[in-house]
């Protein structure tokens, strides 16, 4: 706080937001929002995407990207940021207001040297006129974010971490010393271990500066445990507000249940994930009714005769629910139900006889012109049993990617052994077709970007259809009927066949492509990431899809995911893999809850938890 | 360490541009066997074909060894800056080329200046003023610059201020250099106009793509100033697009000398090109084409070298990995 | 420089205004297509009859476009004109895509020795000066309109590969790639059947874009007397024919003049729309 | 473009003329300029400027122009294109194969340094040596060999009797060097600019752009009236007319008659011209099928409209074409009223006629037609014009002709190549007025063969009498009938279809007289023939 000096503080709050609504040409982004935030108080604005919280921050920095325009009033410490000139507004921004964005690495200009990102914040003060004087600022202000290391502030951003992209952009966004900073999913983009340093540090600074902190994350738990209240933004308008302990344990508007529900826990796996039916409506669409009306339970005619308002029902706590009074009793109910254990799945360990899939000392480089080789799996054993869940756990860069791929064939191992069903799989180049053939029908993979593992030429009959005839040795030709019945499978209606990929939602496209990998009638499926690019409600309504075939199919799963509260509610077993190799394996509920190996006890300590006590053990809630 | 690396990146791309050099040049060297006809009867244009010239002529071009042979010979004449004797006025091809050389290279100069200075500006200013009617007209105009022919462009400069405003001077390269920047003003402008449209396309692009990227997003949140931002952030990275283009300008630029200097009558190495062409002169096609490749081939080597310089990431590329 | 005045203006202008260009500019091109099928039907008179007492004249009723020197009607050589100035271009655009496309699907679904063999071919093609190779090989080889058409297809194809290869890299690493690889799906299939259409109007933008540079640069061999034959009509042939008339009839030249911006420009414009509509 | 390219290119090719010394021309002096009258400084523009002064390499109408004022051969050409003396002050022919030719005294070299009869001999010898690659080689090809048999006397010997070589010290072939000069390789460049004894001398050379000349003051012949001189080259036809317009040139030589209406139209211009000489024609091989046909070479000739051409192309500066001579051509040989008698008991094929022409194409042996390709050089003014129309004419007719436009070299090597000729067009200038010129290029067995300008391999053995009299016999009577005896032959049988004969014109500002603009302006020094202030 070393330049505050000077500054006149007014009363009442540091920043007012009222009525702030976003529109992008003719398209409302966020209807009417009010932000209300103290000085060194910290709110978290929560939301699935497209809920419009990033906008709502860049409105309130004033620097909405191009074709988008903003109306209402933001006033920060009483200046009315909306009205003034932009040249007023430089003067505002870096100094009082600053901002950290989400993507470490396109944040920071990649010609330029990484301290001088600092540097050129430092510039417009006498006292660091020289250069020298400003290095060693920069090397004061690197140190504040918990860099040391001199050499880094002559690195290009290239060359550096996420993380330490990150920090510097952090030490950046400070230099000038703001009153009032605005972090949009400062962590979202980074690996588990690293996200939560950097909101530790994020805390840290805030708590040191008594600095104003807006943190917007579409990651519940990680506002919980990071931010005295919270806002709750649903299609562009704020259906929750209140303080953070009190909405984590009693939700008053039946989205943020929807939204505490559907997002798995880690330290339990729970019998069936609550999720929320549809998937989030443009804001346009629901400018006249509840915003959540087409996906909640407790929907009433009077909740779509109007835009029902935000009000407060008990002191601080605000909620656009009219039928909160109620319903509450149910929420209520359900909010309790949720933290039920289902039982864990036992399964005879250490059993490798007969297995799905046996990987022998698995090991891919990949050759890099000009530059060292990437080892990206160094020595990998692992074997599926049949009908069995096994989780991949593994930041990005362990090659738990790599893997799943040689397993299907997309990549092929530079040593090691892949059996597939008794077949030796490990290049697909060099087996027979009918080899080749049987293994492709007994293995299939779901990838994690739903948005282009279709392709987007084709309807989705033509993608099923595809895979049906694809299947050598079928001998029907892919009939309507049959591609019906595999979209059923996946809960879509036949109709969907007739539609193209661009039309459906994120959720919908994926049910398509896991679709498209059982039209083999594989044995086991490798599922990359299938659920993290997806909205934590959808994600749950797909996770109980794998649940639900798993049953049905008696389908065995290489699950790779970073986040352990995923693999957890579907997995048995797992694996966790660090630079290229296998650290831990053993059941699920005893790698998460008692973790052997130093990385993995990182792993989980990772995992934001709410600054609240856990409620008790489920027995004690039962009685 | 950035000194070596550099080097390195230079040397990889003169070990590039060297067989280049040699493959054009034995294409052209091969235009006196491509041409249809008699080599000799290329050679000797409508000369005398009496015995004692043919037979000159034949030992003068080595038309008796193997291709390879008679090429390594020529190659070895061409390095020692012999081209031939023209067939039009019995000259030095060098000699001639080194007559006409000043009239291309001022009127390459520029209207370089002129395609970098007014199309990067141009390019700028509709990305700053991106959607709005400024941005289109600009728009408009590379669209304009970029279908319309140089020589069509050129005829109607010509007209409109040479004869109707009579603003500039309509034939001649003019003397001294005042006089010649005001001669070649004109056929300058006719020459930038087609290639500023690729530069004001590629900056406006580079902007605009510049304008809306995270770090650009976050100096402004920074409340760095608008200085600052046009010209450390936008400026310096959307600039790396048009020097990578800058092969495409040059050869955009020689080519349409050839069409300006054939329009506005001017005595350059274009309107030399053309004249040998339509006279079938082929040691003086042979030169000038030379010349010409090799200049673009040069200045892609320069530009590959420049573009080393300015993009740090290349110059770090050895730390990095 | 305020986000809302952005907004504002985009709102106004983006949805209504560029299609009317692009729906001119289609007009303009079916206008000529028109004229290059129907050109007897269309031409008030025929363009190869000479008037030799007549000789250039200028604009009148008989001839709305006036003679040339030879007494030929020039609005009717101009609509006659259309036929060059649309065939070859369309030659050119179409092989050179054609080849480029086979080349480029090759280069960057195969990749290894295939690639880079491909790429470094391109690479040499990219470094010379094209249009100087066109005017020199054009001028020493003779033959004119066609020749001058098959030494730009060779030319175009080195950039148009890039272009497809670029464009197939980009589809290259996509789960839908990857899901059909792991179904085996026939590599040929891959190529044609999923990748193809996916950067087909990349190729589409990009040969439109290639017909306009064609027509400029046909017509500019035709300027340099290189093009078709003497008493073609076509529209450079006629600017080189026509400049020495410019003051007894200048719109002998500015209408040819006048036919190659507007085609050109009204297929840059559509190329553009359609890279920018369709293609990103 | 480089018109007259065209017949400097031709000559080259050589004609071995092997006729005897015909006319003593009247020996006069050149008429002196009105005394008094002074121009400091005029610019004149031309389509080009050389890459080099030097007629023996660089031989065209625009090297002549500029050279014919700073160098001077032995006899000059007057305004009535006869000879007369320029140099040489005497000359004679002593026997049939032997001329003598007198030096003028006190003759100089723009250097100052005398000009002797050793200058002429090394002129005359660098021409005929075959290292020297001469273009002008051809007009010595009749010369057994040349010495100063005096100080100030050069005799020629001749092979065999010539008429036609009394013209060779006229033209540009006759321009005479300085002897050291010759031996310098550099000579023509900036920097061994060609010394002459003509009326000016080179100050300034920029190749291909612009020429700068000064008047002597110790010129043998009367003194030059322009101060100094400035020759630029302006390509673009719109652009000298501009550049005239603006006045940024006083006048223009060699306008394409096509543009002179709009030259015309300018104020303070006066344009002058004069016929050419030259003709267009066509010629037709008869040696093969299908114009070894009577009747198709007659459906040729009525194909073409001369007079229309004349219009459009020449807008009527020109004649359309009866025969291969102008009329010109025949004087000294034929008065003018005889020759337009003779001319007019030519056959009446020269007449544009296409039911004619279908009619004779019927009675052919290719009823039907046949495919033609005409090539044509793209560098002529005319030619690719002429053609468009002859060929649409002929399809008319069901001949499917089509233009090969080439360039100026490959279009003449081909036509001197000799073979696979079928029908061809052709350009001819000539460099000296004589009747038997035309007839012998175009009729002789001697040029029915490679390098031979008889292109329609015409071969009559009456025909080649005829002009061994009319070039070896300087009796002028007998030369006329052997000729017009020629002429109806060629006619008879359409030894070739004659297009039309062009004039030439050039542009000179109204300020300025100019009266001896004729032909041959670029072989005779023309800014002292007749140029003055009005």
């Amino acid at each position: 706080m070393n330049t505050a000096v000077g500054r006149t503080y007014r009363e009442g709050p540091l920043l007012e937001v009222k009525g702030l609504t976003i529109s992008h040409g003719a398209i409302p982004i966020t209807t009417s929002v009010d932000i209300v935030l103290k000085r060194g108080e910290t709110i978290a604005i929560v939301g699935e995407s497209g809920s419009g919280k990033s906008l709502t921050a860049r409105a309130i920095a004033g620097i909405l990207p191009p074709g988008m325009s903003a109306t209402g009033a933001v006033t920060l410490d009483g200046i009315p940021l909306m009205r003034v000139s932009e040249s007023e507004l430089r003067k505002i921004r870096g100094f009082r207001v600053s901002m950290l964005m989400q993507d470490p690495f396109t944040m920071l200009n990649p010609l330029m040297l990484a301290g001088d990102h600092i540097d050129e914040m430092l510039r417009h003060r006498p006292e660091f006129a020289s250069r020298a004087a400003r290095a060693e600022e920069v090397k004061r202000r690197l140190a504040e974010v918990g860099i040391v290391d001199e050499d880094v502030a002559r690195r290009l951003p290239f060359q550096l971490s996420g993380g330490m992209c990150q920090r510097v952009a952090l030490a950046a966004a400070l230099a000038r010393d703001p009153e009032l900073l605005i972090a949009d999913e400062p962590s979202t983009a980074l690996d588990v271990t690293t996200q939560a340093e950097i909101i530790k540090l994020l805390r840290r600074v805030q708590r040191e500066r008594h600095m104003g902190l807006i943190l917007i994350t579409h990651n519940l738990r990680l506002a919980f445990s990071t931010c005295q209240r919270i806002y709750v933004l649903y299609a562009g308008s704020i259906l929750e507000l209140g303080d953070a302990a009190a909405v984590e344990s009693q939700p008053f508007h039946p989205y943020t249940l929807g939204l505490l529900l559907s997002e798995p826990p880690v330290d339990l796996r729970v019998p069936r994930l609550p999720a929320i039916r549809g998937s989030v409506p443009r804001a346009g669409d629901v400018a006249s009714s509840c915003a959540f009306a087409d996906r909640c339970d407790w929907v009433k005619e009077i909740c779509r005769t109007g835009k029902p308002p935000l009000a407060a029902r008990e002191a601080s706590r605000f909620t656009a629910c009219i039928r909160q009074h109620e319903i509450q009793g149910e929420l209520d109910a359900l909010r309790t139900a949720a933290v039920l254990a289902a039982p864990p799945i036992t399964r005879p360990h250490g059993e490798t006889a007969g297995a799905l899939v046996r990987v022998d000392l698995l090991a891919k480089t990949f050759a890099a012109k000009r530059r060292r080789p990437i080892y990206a799996v160094k020595s990998v054993s692992l074997h599926v049993m049949p009908g069995e869940s096994v989780g991949l756990v593994g930041e990005s860069g362990s090659g738990k990617t790599t893997l799943g791929r040689c397993l299907v064939g997309l990549e092929t191992p530079t040593a090691g052994k892949i059996l597939v069903n008794g077949i030796a799989a490990e290049d697909f180049g060099a087996m027979t077709k009918v080899d080749r053939a049987l293994v492709r029908r007994t293995i299939q993979m779901v990838f994690q970007d739903p948005y282009s593992t279709l392709n987007p030429r084709h309807s989705v009959g033509r993608a099923l259809g595809e895979a049906l005839q694809a299947c050598a040795g079928a001998t029907s030709a892919a009939t309507p009927e049959r591609i019906a019945s595999l979209l059923e499978e996946v809960g879509l209606s036949p109709a969907y066949a007739m539609r193209r990929p661009a039309t459906l939602s994120g959720g919908e496209r994926q049910r398509v492509a896991i679709a498209r990998a059982l039209a083999v009638k594989p044995a086991i499926l490798v599922c990359d990431e299938p659920v993290s690019a997806l909205d934590v409600s959808v994600q749950a309504q797909v996770l109980n899809l794998f649940r639900r075939l798993q049953v049905e199919r008696e389908l065995s799963y290489l699950f790779i995911s970073h986040d352990l509260a995923v693999v957890r509610q579907i997995t048995e077993r797992i694996y966790v893999l660090y630079l290229g190799e296998i650290v831990e394996e053993g059941p699920t509920e005893r790698v998460i809850e008692n973790p052997h190996h130093p990385y993995t006890r990182r792993l989980v300590e990772s995992i934001p938890r709410s600054a609240l006590p856990r409620p008790p053990c489920p027995g004690d809630i039962r009685t | 360490m950035t000194g070596s690396s550099l080097m390195v990146v230079v040397m990889r791309r003169i070990a590039v541009a060297i067989p280049l050099l040699l493959v054009i040049s034995f294409g052209v060297f091969a235009l006196v066997h491509i041409a249809p006809g008699d080599p000799v009867r290329s050679l000797l244009g409508a000369r005398t074909s009496d015995p004692v010239t043919l037979a000159a002529i034949r030992a003068r071009y080595h038309l008796d060894d193997p291709l390879l042979v008679q090429y390594g010979k020529w190659l070895s004449q061409v390095i020692r800056g012999d081209l031939g004797v023209s067939i039009q006025g019995n000259q030095a091809v060098t000699s001639i080329i080194a007559g006409r050389l000043g009239v291309t290279a001022f009127l390459s100069l520029m209207s370089t200046i002129l395609v970098l200075g007014l199309g990067i500006l141009l390019g700028a200013v509709a990305a700053f003023r991106h959607g709005t009617w400024l941005d289109r007209l600009v728009v408009a105009f590379g669209v304009f610059g970029v279908s319309a022919p140089t020589f069509v462009t050129g005829i109607f400069l010509l007209y409109v201020f040479g004869v109707m405003l009579h603003w500039f001077p309509i034939f001649g390269p003019g003397s001294g250099f005042l006089d010649r920047a005001w001669h070649l003003t004109l056929p300058a402008i006719a020459l930038a106009i087609s290639v500023m449209a690729i530069v004001v396309k590629i900056t406006r692009a580079a902007m605009i793509e510049e304008l809306s990227r995270d770090y650009v997003m976050f100096a402004r949140a920074r409340g760095l100033s608008s200085r600052r931002i046009l010209f450390a952030y936008v400026l310096r990275n959307s600039l790396i697009p048009v020097i990578t283009a800058a092969g495409l300008i040059v050869v955009g630029i020689v080519a349409g000398a050839i069409y300006v200097e054939v329009t506005f009558s001017l005595p350059g190495l274009g309107a030399l090109t053309i004249d040998a062409i339509l006279k079938r002169d082929i040691p003086m096609i042979q030169g000038t084409t030379l010349l010409f490749a090799a200049f673009v081939v040069l200045t892609n080597l320069l530009v590959d070298v420049i573009y080393a310089l300015i993009d740090p990431r290349i110059r770090f590329c050895r730390v990095a990995s | 420089m305020t986000a809302p005045a952005i907004g504002e203006a985009r709102r106004r202008n983006q949805p209504l205004r560029v299609p009317i260009v692009i729906l001119v500019a289609v007009l303009i091109i079916t206008a000529v297509t028109i004229c290059a099928v129907l050109g007897e039907r269309i031409a008030p008179d025929s363009p190869f009859v000479q008037r030799l007492g007549v000789g250039d004249t200028l604009p009148s009723p008989a001839h709305i476009a006036g003679t040339d020197l030879l007494g030929r009607d020039v609005l009717s050589r101009v609509i006659y004109g259309a036929r060059t100035a649309l065939v070859g271009p369309v030659v050119v655009a179409a092989g050179a895509f054609a080849i480029a496309t086979l080349l480029g699907l090759l280069s960057g679904y195969l990749g290894g020795l295939v690639d880079s063999v491909i790429t470094r071919w391109v690479d040499f093609m990219l470094a010379l000066p094209a249009p100087l190779v066109a005017i020199v090989v054009v001028g020493v080889m003779g033959g004119g309109y066609w020749t001058a058409v098959l030494v730009l297809v060779v030319l175009f194809i080195a950039p148009d590969t890039r272009i497809v290869r670029s464009a197939v890299l980009e589809q290259r690493p996509r789960p839908y790639i990857d899901a059909a690889r792991s179904l085996g799906i026939s590599k040929r299939r891959i190529l044609f059947v999923h990748i193809l259409p996916n950067i087909a109007p990349i190729i589409l933008a990009y040969a439109v874009l290639d017909f306009g540079f064609a027509l400029v640069n046909l017509a500019g061999l035709s300027f340099l007397g290189l093009g078709v034959e003497p008493g073609t009509p076509d529209w450079g042939r006629m600017l080189f024919e026509n400049r020495n008339i410019l003051f007894s009839n200048p719109v002998a030249l500015l209408l040819p003049a006048g036919m190659i911006i507007l085609t050109a420009v009204s297929m840059n414009l559509i190329g553009d729309w359609l890279l920018e509509r369709f293609a990103k | 473009m480089d018109k007259r390219l065209t017949r400097r290119r031709v000559m080259r090719n050589g004609l071995v003329l092997t006729a005897a010394v015909a006319v003593m021309g009247p020996l006069s002096m050149a008429s002196p300029a009105e005394a008094g009258e002074s121009i400091d400084s005029i610019t004149l523009a031309l389509p080009s400027i050389p890459e080099r002064l030097f007629i023996p390499q660089a031989w065209s109408t625009q090297a002549g122009a500029i050279l014919s004022l700073v160098q001077e051969g032995p006899l000059t050409f007057g305004d009535d294109l006869a000879l007369q003396s320029a140099l040489a002050d005497r000359w004679e022919r002593v026997d049939p194969t032997t001329l003598k030719y007198h030096l003028r005294s006190g003759v100089k070299f723009g250097d100052g340094s005398p000009l002797t009869a050793d200058d002429i001999v090394a002129t005359f010898k660098y021409h005929m040596s075959p290292g020297s690659q001469s273009l002008l080689a051809a007009f010595y090809n009749s010369v057994e060999s040349v010495e100063a048999t005096a100080p100030d006397e050069v005799s020629v010997k001749l092979k065999a009797p010539n008429v036609q070589f009394a013209f060779t010290p006229a033209h540009m072939a006759g321009f005479v060097f300085k002897k050291e000069q010759l031996a310098d390789t550099k000579i023509g460049t900036a920097q061994a600019l060609p010394l002459g004894t003509g009326p000016y001398k080179l100050v300034e050379f920029a190749p291909t752009e612009r020429v700068v000349l000064e008047a002597r003051d110790d010129y043998w012949g009367p003194k030059p009236v322009i101060k100094k001189i400035t020759l630029k080259a302006i390509a673009d036809r719109p652009a000298r007319l501009l550049a005239m317009q603006q006045g940024e040139i006083d006048g223009a030589f060699d306008l394409a008659i096509s543009d002179i209406e709009q030259w015309k139209k300018l104020e303070n211009v006066d344009i002058k011209t004069a016929p050419s000489l030259g003709v267009y024609t066509l010629t037709l091989d008869h040696s093969m099928p299908p114009f070894d046909d009577i009747h198709v070479r007659r459906a040729v000739a009525y194909s073409v409209d001369r007079k229309g051409l004349v219009k459009a192309l020449l807008k009527g500066y020109g004649e359309a074409a009866t025969a291969l001579n102008p009329p010109e051509m025949w004087s000294g040989v034929l008065p003018a009223e005889d020759l337009s008698a003779f001319y007019a008991t030519l056959l009446d094929h020269n007449s544009f006629d296409l039911s004619k022409a279908k009619a004779e194409l019927a009675q052919s042996s290719h009823p039907d037609g046949f495919d033609v390709t005409i090539p044509a050089s793209n560098s002529d003014p005319y030619m690719i014009d002429i053609m468009q129309s002859v060929v649409e004419n002929l399809k008319q007719i069901g001949i499917r002709a089509s233009i090969n436009p080439i360039d100026n070299n490959a279009w003449l090597a081909q036509y001197f190549q000799h073979e696979h000729l079928g029908m061809q067009i052709m350009a001819y200038y000539p460099d000296f007025p004589d009747a038997a010129n035309y007839p012998y290029l175009f009729f002789s067995k001697d040029q029915a063969t490679q390098g031979g300008m008889n292109g329609s391999n015409f071969r009559n053995d009456q025909v080649d009498a005829s002009l061994k009299i009319a070039n070896e016999n300087p009796d002028r009577k007998k030369r006329a009938d052997a000729l017009k005896d020629v002429f109806k032959v060629a006619d008879d049988d359409v030894a070739v279809v004659p297009i039309f004969w062009p004039d030439t014109a050039m542009a000179i500002s109204s300020k300025y007289n100019f009266s001896g603009y004729t032909a041959f302006w670029y072989s005779v020094p023309w800014a002292i023939r007749g140029f003055g202030l009005k």
